[in-house]
This record gives structure tokens, C-alpha cells and sequence, in this order.
């Protein structure tokens, strides 16, 4: 893919537009089966914040509100600047990808180091399930089993981040060699797709975790 | 970029009617917005609509398996009836 | 295999294009990673029967003198794990579905090239995880790894596995991408859907399995490696968890995963009934939707592995229910089979009777199937050596009969040379004797009652036992022969012409073994996928079969 | 070998259900065996005159809905037949027996209202329901009773329950059919169905809890004695001694000894023999029993000898060792 628009000797494709239709569709099947992925963690929490309500909610009141909206407030900014560079792939102007590919990764990292601070906060606090568990009382099992979710599906969010930055600053680093023209931008267009997905997530779980039983 | 700018403003709003409807105890309410923050997603960043059409295909499938998942994964824990042993009576009840 | 090397050839097959070690290595063509995959696999197939045969001689005293409880329990923990990942959910999709995807479409290579050879690395690294885990402290949950014994009773080694498994799904994933993506785009012109030969029909189906299916599996082993790792965690019954959500996620992917061993190898069955009786197959949209159907149900049948687990009554109903609904398009398939041998003119090749053997196994498998979906019967049965059978009925008796059937019937197109006739039909014959007398006392035992992963057991089992595994040791060497006669036909087999059977299907269209493009030029299809009539006009009157279709 | 024999109703009305469904799947097999065996008579290539082909690609849609229609009434029938006697297990009738069965790797402990208790064995009268609470201390355990035709997971931290009314008398096998880790396979018990006066005698004559002996039996279990030693009258294997001597009836029996002497089996011998095992002349035993010195304390020595003791009743346990 590195040689722009044309077709290189090996590609099973006829023409390059067929070529490019076939990765956004091939992204989309992917994301789909990513879809399921945080599907299992969907159906754990759809689960149990009914079956143990009272332990669940108790987790969800102990998480720290300010930081989890500061950083949806954030992602919503990054997902949208990164759309802008996959506007400016489509008329090919490197320049303005490059540009908005350094402002939505800034912003990620942004994300994951607020995220950091708020595990170490945590781990602090003692949530982290196990022995030394903070939090007590009847319901300090489905606190545990909360917090389980909750550093899983964090992380499991945050190693998605870290492969979207990651895609981004390959974006850029190509952007910089002037890869992208009107006509071949392909790339610019599938890590959008993906990183828009980590966001997307993110505003799933962003309720799931702080808000749904906090009040 | 005008899309963009008010794609971001919707969120933004949802986020701040999220909130809202979480300090006023209505999880249905915050689940609805969540929604609609995922649509103004898929709709306004991913463009699905201007994706090929196998795209959206895909996506869909992906939504009606996801679907199945959650509808039929739940159905046990919600229909069922537990009798849960407490710790103390492990060595067993001595009358009955 | 330098030995085979032939500079003479017309035409540059993919095999001697570039014969460096380098080349294979990092070689996008799909017909290479196919072989690179077969290599891959048989050395798994190799060390899960080694696992296999470990537990048949264990069993041959109910004292089980040669392995200890726990090297046994490790036995068939690693003989599931390594079969099942490692060569039963991969075998026909990676090998003959990465070689013939392509030629079957008329396309010069799959949609991604270089995500198939990613694929393959993932799988390589994926198997010599699981491997160094099963042999460097190994591991005694079976492949079901349930909890809370996996995650949190277990002294094995549970990491390296699980994240083996994990890695291996992400390959599974760029398969299945692989596969419906080129089948949607990269079809030949004028190759409609009703055109498609069934064994797309069918890896269409498994690729749907592999891509939504597969990422379950993926976070359910996560949720497990956590819980392991810090004790504690969202399936731990000593907080209220639920042991029992970690099998729902589980069988959501486990289940579908027998579709995915199964439905290719249904797709192979139909080509070669198809070209052995020189027929169309009967009921083409009813052999291919049923392939569809059976993925789409396969879906939702997954609680029927949790009918004694505790699972509520209500969700055992509708699981059950669903089950039986999930084997009538596997019975439309066998039925349309037979339907195609009818009024055909039947050539019993090896291939063929691979393709038989598994239609009569893969019955057996079925129908013992509607006793573990019957509710009441399942009750008594599961869990037992019945359910050993049964599924080995299905996976062994059915996939592996198709993927060796499929091995055959194209065996000259991969490597075009022919394999020895006699010596595969023996071989045929000799799996399928083997395979029934192992198995066929193994439902007797379940009947009986006799749990299954048991390393000692009551000596009243013991005569069956010993059938059974007299059974396993001719299966060996059935197994063995196809690895001697395929080696050494590689070396002085016949050379393959193009079509050999005379079969249709756009792979027989080009050189055997293929060129590096497929295809000279782009082939065009005017005909739907069995045209034996079109396929015979083409060649001139066939001078080896009378009953050729002059109609 | 012996046909599993059914010792409830129930049981029969499952082997009714097996039955009808072994009937339907020899059918369906010797149709298709049979047409691929007609088709093959027929249709070899070079055996047949041309037949009609193309008639039965375009006609094929009717014999699809005939066969699928079929399929589906017989699949139905069975779902219908199968779940209706699934649904009785949900069902357990008032003034059932309740006894407490907690699985632990890899020992059953049974419990009565009465407060008897018993290690991999179960005591049953025939005639009344008996439902069975069970539990797991650790993993998922699986109690398994094949005579009855029912099993159930065991799973840690809630109750299942099992019901059954048993309807003939004997001794039959239980087990373990979840997989639970190292000593899974020895995971199994007796089940003793008695008659309904046998069961009150039972029940009068068993001690009513925390017995030297009870410990003893426990310790029997954990400490690996009983993966090769038999240790119950009533279990089917109680006369495998391939591997080690049984220990029914043992204590106060003469034992000859590997220098030729005979000596009787008293409480002192079977403390030593447990420290270190005796060399027995003519005996080979597939397994070798390892020392317990410093394995065992002397407290568990006796409670071990306490419960052997147990095992011949018609002499009078000794005053220990």
C-alpha cells in the first residue's frame, strides 16, 4: 500500500477503487467482531449490576465521576479532530492530516494518562479486588466484582487506545512523506474508522462505570 | 468541518444531559443517551451511510449477533432461582 | 522436497517460482501460506494423538497403571487443547480454504495477502504458546478450562495457554475476514452467488462463525487469565460470582466452533459427491442456504452444554428446542447427498469413499446429537463417555474423514502429482473401520455411565475399553499411511494432469500444480457451479466413464 | 458385564425415551446406509444406462419440504417427550427425605437430618422421595447417579437440588462427573438403596456425628488409602484387590506375614502397617504403598485405626493402640 494509487503486481484487485472499498468493508467486519469482543464484558455487566444491584451500585459510587467525564469530554474531542484529518486525506492535503493526527493522539494520550492517575488513586484506596478490598459490608462482594469489571474493561479499553495512537502516529509519520492524495487515502480512512470504534466504546462504558445506579 | 463541529456539539450536549439524568437516579435515561451518543457516532464520524454498502451489512450483523448475546446469555441468570448456602451453615443444618 | 524440483516445466508453478527458504517465509501467495498452514497443522495433529494415545493405552487397565492421575489429567487436557485450536478449528479452512478460495472465485490471491500471512505467524506463535505451556509444568482443566478450577485450584500452567488460545483466535479472526471479504469482492466476472461452488457456500458460513464468534472466546479467556493471575475476579464464587457465566461465554464461542470444524468439511463432502458421480448436487440452494442456516443456529443452541449445570428451566427449554431445530439443515444436507448419488455415475475413488465414510459418521454423530438435545436423555448421558463418542463422531469421523477426503481429491492440484490409488483407498477403508471400533463401545460405556476424564475406572468397563482402544491403535496407522504414500508420491507419484477427475470448478481450469497468478487470463463463468454438461462439451465426449450425462 | 440396571420409575421412563430414540436413529441410519449402498449398486460408473439427470435437478424443492417437514414433526415429537421428563427433576414433592450432600476435592460428605453423617456413601430407603441438597467447598463437582439416571452439577455457593424415588434395593455406584482436578476419577461412592425397615435400622445404629471413626474415615479419603484400598462392603469393587488388600474385615484376621509368620491383625499391627507397609508373601499388588511415617500424626494415626476398626463389626474395637 505504500506506493499510493497504483496497483502493485501481486494485488488481486481490477481497479484501485475496488481495492479501497474492499478495506473499509474489511475494517467494518473487523469492528464487528471487535463489537463482540466487549460484548462478553457487556453481557458480565448486564448481569450482574441486576443480580448483585446493591454491590454493583456501590462500586459504581466509589468510582471517580470528575475524571471519567473529564476524559469522555476528552475522547469526544479527539474522535471529532481526527474525523477533520480524515476530511483532510480525502482532498489530500498531508499537511492538515499530519496536524490533526498529532491533535487527536495528544489528546488520547491526554486520556490514558488522566486514566492512569485515576487507577493509581484507586490502587491507593485499596479497590483493587482481593484481601486488602476497602469497601465492606453485605454488599463488598458485588463491589469486588465490579471493581473486576471495572480494571478489565478499562484496561482492555486502554490497550485499545494505545493501538489507536499507535495507528495514528504511523498515519502521521506517512502524511509527513506526503503518502496521501485525493485519490489514495485509504488508510487515513480505516484508522479513522477504528478510532471513532474506541470511541464509541468509550461512551458505552463511561455510563456503565460512573453513572447507571450512582445516584 | 461544519459536521464535524456540530457532531461535536451534540455529543458534548448528550454528555451534559448524561449527567444530568444521573444525578436525577433515571439509569434508563442515561442508557437512551448513551445510545444516541453512539449513533451520532457511527452516523456523523463514521459515516456508515457513505460507507459501501457491504459496510453497513457487516455492521448490522454484528449488531444482531451482539444481540443474541446479551438476549439469550441473560436469559439464564434472570430466570433462575438460587438458593444461595451461607457460609455458617456449610457444616450442615443439625435439625431439619 | 528440492528432489521434485522440475526447471523443465512449462509454466512456473507457485511451488518453484523462488525456491529460497525467504521467499516461503514471506510469501504473500496464498497457495504457499496454505502449504506453510498444512505443515503447521499435521505437526499439531501429530502431538494431539500423542495425547490421544497416551489416554487410550492408560485406559486399558481400570487401575491405569502406565500414567499417573496427574499425567493423565494432563494428557487429555493437552490432546483436547491441541486438537481442538490447534488442528480441528483451523485444518480445512487454512489449508484447502487458503489454497482454493481464490482459484474457486478466479481471483489471483485473497482480499488481504499480507493479514493471511500475519494470520499464519499468529497461529505459529499462538501453537508454540500453548505447547511451551502444556509441556514446561503443563495443564490439568481439560480444554474447557471451567472455573473456578482454572482460574483459581489449579497449579498449572493457565496463562500461557489461555493467552496461546487468545493469540490463536486473532488468527482465526483475519481468516474469517479474509475469506468473506474476497467472497464478496473478488468474485470472477459473471460468478454469481448461485454459481459459487458449495464449499464457498460453506467457508462462507464458517468465516461468519470465526469473525463474531471467535472475540467471545477471546474476552471470556481474558476474564479467566485475570482471575487467575490475582485470584479473584468476575466468575469467583466467593463473592457472589457466577461459575456458571463463565460456560455461557464459553459455549457461546464453543459451540459455534463445532460448526466451524464441521461446516467446511461439508463443503468438501458436496464437491466430491458432486464430481465422483459426475452429477450437479441435488438441491444446490437447499445443500447451500443450509449451510448458512446452520451457522446462523449454531448461534443459539450453545446452552444445551449446561442442561445438568444449573442453568434455569426455562433457559434449558428454549436451548433445547433450538438444538433440535439446528440438525434439520444438516439432515437436508445428508439427504440431498444421497439425492445426488442417485441417477449419477458413481466413481468410488478414494476420495469418494473418504466422502462416504463421512456421510455415514457424520449421521451417527447427528443423530446421537438429538439424544444430548433431548432434555431427559441428556440428563443421563452427559458427561459420560456417550458424549465422548458422539462428538468424535462429528469432529474425527466427520471432519477428519472430510479433510482427508479433501486432501486427496486435491492433492493433485496442490502438488500436481497423483497420490497411489490402492493406497488410498486402503487407507480409507481402514479409518473408517478403526474409527468405529473405538468409538462405536465408547457409547455403550456412556450408557453405562462411565464418566468421562476418568483416569481409573470401575473394571466392569474394562472389555469395552480394550475394544476401544485396539480400536485407536488401528486408527494410528490409518492415519499414518496418507503422511507415508502422500511423501512419497511428491517424489514418484504420477504427474497430475489439469482436471484429473474431470471435475468442474475454476480450480481445475488452470495448471497442476497452479502458476503464481492463478490464472493466465481472468476466467470468465457463463454456467452455474456443476455444469457437467458444459464441462464435457468443452473436454470432447469423456472416454473413460459410459454413463457420462448425454441427456 | 450387566445391562445398567434401573432402580427408580423414572429411570424406566428414560430408557423408554433412549429406547425411542435409539429406534429413530437405526431407522434414519439404515435409510441412508441403504440408499448409498442402492446408489452405489446402481449408478457405478460404467454400470448404468443414462438416466434422466436434469428431471431431478429441477424437481428437487418438493422432496427438500418432504424431508424437512418430516425431519421437523419427529424432531418435535422428541423435544416434547424428552423435556416433559426434565421437567419433573424441577418438581421435588413435599415430604421428600432431605439429605445434604457437599462435594470437596475429592470426597463426598452426605449428611442426614438426623444428623448422620458418611463419607462417599449414601444411604437410601426405597419407597420414599429423597432430595439431595448439594453443594461444592471448592470447584464444580458433579454427583452422578447412573442407576437413577440423573445427575446434577455441584456448584460452590449455592444449593442444587436432585430428587428421586428409589424402588430397589442393592448397592450401586455414584460419581463424580465434572472434572475437579487431580484425584477426579476417585471421586466415586456407593449408593445403598434399603428397604424401608433396613433404613430405620440404619439409621439407629450409625453414630450421630464427630466419632473418632467419622474422622478417621475422612482422613481415610484425604490421605489417598482409599484410591487403593477398598474400605466398603456394598460397593461393587469392594472385591478389587488388584491393587492393595481390601480393608473390610481386616482388623482381627491372621495376616502372613513375608518371613512366614502369622499374626493376628490388632490395633498395633495396623498402626505399624501404615507407617510401614509389610511385605506379604504371594501377593503382588499393582501399587506399592509409600511410607506415612511423618506424614501422618499420631492423633490421625488413630483416628485411622479407630475407623478400620469400624470396618470388621462384629469384633469389638480395642481400646487404641
Amino acid at each position: 500500500m505504500s506506493d499510493g494509487s497504483a496497483l502493485d503486481h501481486h494485488s488481486p484487485y481490477e481497479t484501485p477503487l475496488h481495492r479501497d472499498e474492499t478495506a473499509i468493508a474489511g475494517m467494518w467486519l473487523f469492528l464487528a467482531s471487535e463489537a463482540l469482543l466487549f460484548g462478553g464484558l457487556f453481557l458480565i455487566c448486564l448481569i450482574y449490576s441486576h443480580t448483585r444491584a446493591g454491590g454493583w451500585a456501590e462500586g459504581v459510587r466509589h468510582t471517580n465521576l470528575a475524571i471519567g467525564a473529564a476524559n469522555t469530554l476528552i475522547l469526544i474531542t479527539s474522535s471529532a479532530v481526527y474525523t477533520m484529518a480524515v476530511e483532510a486525506g480525502k482532498r489530500g492535503d498531508n499537511r492538515r492530516v499530519v496536524r490533526a493526527g498529532f491533535g487527536a493522539a495528544a489528546l488520547g494520550l491526554t486520556f490514558l494518562a488522566l486514566k492512569g492517575g485515576e487507577w493509581g488513586q484507586e490502587f491507593r484506596e485499596n479497590l483493587f479486588p482481593g484481601p486488602h478490598f476497602a469497601l465492606h459490608g453485605p454488599d463488598a462482594g458485588g463491589a469486588q466484582l465490579f471493581y473486576s469489571f471495572y480494571f478489565l474493561a478499562t484496561f482492555l479499553h486502554g490497550m485499545h487506545m494505545v493501538v489507536g495512537i499507535g495507528l495514528i502516529l504511523w498515519i502521521c509519520r506517512k502524511a509527513r512523506h506526503r503518502a496521501f492524495s485525493a485519490a489514495w487515502n485509504t488508510p487515513v480512512d480505516i484508522v479513522g474508522l477504528y478510532w471513532s470504534f474506541v470511541d464509541l466504546v468509550w461512551m458505552l462504558l463511561f455510563p456503565l462505570l460512573y453513572l447507571i445506579g450512582r445516584a | 468541518m461544519a459536521r464535524i463541529a456540530a457532531c461535536w456539539g451534540m455529543l458534548v450536549l448528550l454528555l451534559a444531559a448524561e449527567l444530568v439524568a444521573a444525578r436525577m437516579g433515571s439509569g434508563i435515561g442515561v442508557g437512551v443517551l448513551a445510545v444516541l451518543m453512539v449513533l451520532v457516532i457511527v452516523l456523523g464520524f463514521m459515516q456508515i451511510l457513505r460507507a459501501p454498502p457491504l459496510a453497513i451489512i457487516f455492521a448490522l450483523g454484528g449488531l444482531f449477533w451482539l444481540t443474541i448475546l446479551l438476549a439469550l446469555g441473560s436469559l439464564d441468570s434472570f430466570t433462575r432461582t438460587t438458593v444461595p448456602v451461607h457460609a455458617a451453615a456449610l457444616p450442615g443444618p443439625t435439625a431439619e | 522436497m528440492s528432489g521434485t524440483l522440475d526447471p523443465t516445466a512449462p509454466q512456473r508453478s507457485y511451488l518453484w517460482q523462488d525456491g529460497t527458504l525467504r521467499s516461503w517465509l514471506l510469501t504473500r501467495d496464498h497457495k504457499r501460506i496454505a502449504l506453510l498452514y498444512l505443515g503447521s497443522i499435521t505437526a499439531f495433529f501429530a502431538l494431539g494423538s500423542v495425547g490421544a494415545a497416551l489416554v487410550r493405552l492408560q485406559l486399558l487397565e481400570p487401575g491405569g497403571t502406565i500414567l499417573s492421575d496427574a499425567t493423565y489429567n494432563r494428557m487429555f487436557t493437552m490432546h483436547g487443547v491441541v486438537m481442538v485450536w490447534l488442528f480441528l478449528v483451523p485444518s480445512i479452512p487454512v489449508t484447502l480454504g487458503n489454497f482454493l478460495v481464490p482459484l474457486m472465485l478466479g481471483a489471483r490471491d485473497l482480499a488481504f495477502p499480507r493479514l493471511n500471512l500475519l494470520s499464519w505467524y499468529l497461529f505459529v506463535a499462538s501453537g508454540l504458546l500453548v505447547v511451551y505451556g502444556l509441556f514446561r509444568g503443563g495443564l490439568e482443566t481439560g480444554w474447557t478450562f471451567y472455573t473456578p478450577l482454572s482460574s483459581e485450584y489449579t497449579e498449572g500452567r493457565v496463562l500461557p495457554v489461555v493467552l496461546g488460545v487468545f493469540l490463536n483466535g486473532f488468527s482465526s479472526i483475519a481468516t474469517g475476514v479474509n475469506f468473506i471479504v474476497s467472497i464478496h469482492q473478488l468474485r470472477a466476472p459473471g460468478m454469481g452467488w448461485y454459481r459459487l461452488p458449495l464449499m464457498l457456500w460453506a467457508l462462507y458460513a464458517t468465516s461468519v462463525i470465526f469473525v463474531l464468534a471467535t472475540p467471545v472466546l477471546g474476552i471470556t479467556l481474558l476474564l479467566l487469565a485475570f482471575e487467575h493471575l490475582f485470584r479473584v475476579g468476575v466468575f469467583d464464587p466467593s463473592l457472589g460470582g457466577d461459575p456458571l457465566l463463565f460456560q455461557q461465554l464459553f459455549w457461546f464461542y464453543s459451540h459455534p466452533a463445532v460448526y466451524i470444524m464441521i461446516l467446511p468439511g461439508m463443503g468438501v463432502v458436496s464437491e466430491i459427491v458432486s464430481t465422483f458421480c459426475h452429477k450437479p448436487v441435488f438441491g444446490y440452494r437447499f445443500v447451500a442456504w443450509s449451510s448458512v442456516s446452520i451457522a446462523a443456529i449454531g448461534f443459539v443452541v450453545w446452552g444445551h452444554h449446561m442442561f445438568v449445570a444449573g442453568t434455569s428451566l426455562y433457559s434449558a427449554i428454549v436451548f433445547s428446542m433450538f438444538s433440535f431445530f439446528v440438525s434439520v439443515p444438516s439432515a437436508i444436507k445428508v439427504f440431498n447427498w444421497l439425492g445426488t448419488m442417485h441417477g449419477g455415475s458413481i466413481r468410488l475413488d478414494a476420495p469418494m469413499l473418504y466422502a462416504m465414510g463421512f456421510i455415514g459418521l457424520f449421521t451417527v454423530g447427528g443423530l446421537t446429537g438429538l439424544f444430548l438435545a433431548s432434555l431427559a436423555a441428556d440428563v443421563h448421558l452427559t458427561q459420560t463417555y456417550f458424549v465422548v463418542a458422539h462428538f468424535h463422531y462429528i469432529m474425527v469421523g466427520g471432519m477428519v474423514s472430510a479433510y482427508f477426503g479433501g486432501l486427496h481429491y486435491w492433492w493433485p492440484k496442490i502438488t500436481g502429482r497423483m497420490y497411489p490409488e490402492t493406497w488410498g483407498r486402503l487407507a480409507a477403508g481402514l479409518i473408517f473401520f478403526g474409527f468405529n471400533l473405538t468409538f462405536l463401545p465408547q457409547f455403550i460405556l456412556g450408557f453405562e455411565g462411565m464418566p468421562r476424564r476418568y483416569a481409573t475406572y470401575p473394571a466392569q468397563f474394562q472389555v469395552l475399553n480394550v475394544l476401544s482402544s485396539a480400536g485407536a491403535g488401528i486408527l494410528a496407522v490409518a492415519y499414518a499411511l496418507p503422511l507415508v504414500y502422500f511423501t512419497w508420491s511428491l517424489f514418484r507419484g504420477a504427474r497430475a494432469p489439469d482436471n484429473p477427475w474431470r471435475a468442474t470448478g475454476l480450480e481445475w481450469r488452470t495448471a497442476s500444480p497452479p502458476p503464481v497468478e492463478n490464472f493466465a487470463e481472468t476466467p470468465v463463468v457463463t454456467t452455474y457451479a456443476y455444469d457437467y454438461a458444459e464441462l464435457d462439451g468443452r473436454a470432447g465426449p469423456p472416454g473413460t466413464a459410459v454413463g457420462g450425462p448425454h441427456v | 458385564m450387566t445391562w445398567l440396571p434401573e432402580a427408580s420409575a423414572h429411570a424406566m421412563r428414560i430408557d423408554l425415551l433412549l429406547a425411542g430414540l435409539v429406534v429413530i436413529s437405526l431407522a434414519v441410519l439404515g435409510l441412508v446406509f441403504g440408499l448409498m449402498l442402492l446408489n452405489i449398486l446402481r449408478f457405478r460408473a460404467g454400470r448404468t444406462t443414462a438416466i434422466a439427470r436434469a428431471i431431478a435437478a429441477h424437481k428437487s424443492w418438493r422432496f427438500e419440504i418432504v424431508w424437512t417437514a418430516v425431519t421437523l414433526a419427529i424432531f418435535f415429537a422428541l423435544f416434547l417427550w424428552a423435556t416433559q421428563l426434565y421437567v419433573v427433576g424441577f418438581r421435588p414433592p413435599a415430604g421428600a427425605i432431605q439429605v445434604y450432600v457437599t462435594g470437596k476435592q475429592w470426597m463426598w460428605k452426605v449428611q442426614y437430618p438426623g444428623g448422620q453423617r458418611e463419607i462417599n456413601a449414601l444411604h437410601v430407603p426405597a419407597g420414599r422421595p429423597v432430595q439431595l441438597l448439594l453443594t461444592s467447598e471448592d470447584v464444580i463437582h458433579d454427583f452422578s447417579i447412573p442407576v437413577l439416571r440423573i445427575k446434577h452439577d455441584v456448584l460452590p455457593g449455592r444449593y442444587q437440588s436432585l430428587w428421586f424415588t428409589a424402588d430397589r434395593t442393592g448397592s450401586f455406584r455414584f460419581y463424580c462427573t465434572q472434572f475437579c482436578g487431580l484425584a477426579h476419577s476417585r471421586m466415586t461412592g456407593t449408593l445403598t438403596i434399603l428397604s424401608a425397615a433396613d433404613y430405620a435400622g440404619w439409621l439407629n445404629s450409625t453414630p450421630a456425628s464427630g466419632s473418632l471413626a467419622a474422622t478417621g474415615e475422612a482422613l481415610f479419603i484425604r490421605s489417598g488409602c482409599s484410591g487403593c484400598h477398598a474400605s466398603s462392603r456394598y460397593a461393587p469393587d469392594a472385591a478389587d484387590t488388584s491393587r492393595a488388600p481390601s480393608m473390610v474385615g481386616l482388623y482381627g484376621s491372621r495376616v502372613v506375614l513375608a518371613d512366614g509368620r502369622a499374626v493376628v491383625a490388632d490395633a498395633a499391627f495396623l498402626h505399624d502397617s501404615i507407617v510401614d507397609a509389610p511385605r506379604r508373601p504371594g501377593a503382588s499388588f499393582a501399587t506399592e504403598m509409600p511410607s506415612f511415617r511423618g506424614v501422618l500424626s499420631e492423633d490421625e494415626l488413630a483416628a485411622l485405626v479407630a475407623y478400620l476398626q469400624t470396618l470388621s463389626p462384629t469384633l469389638p474395637p480395642s481400646a487404641g493402640n
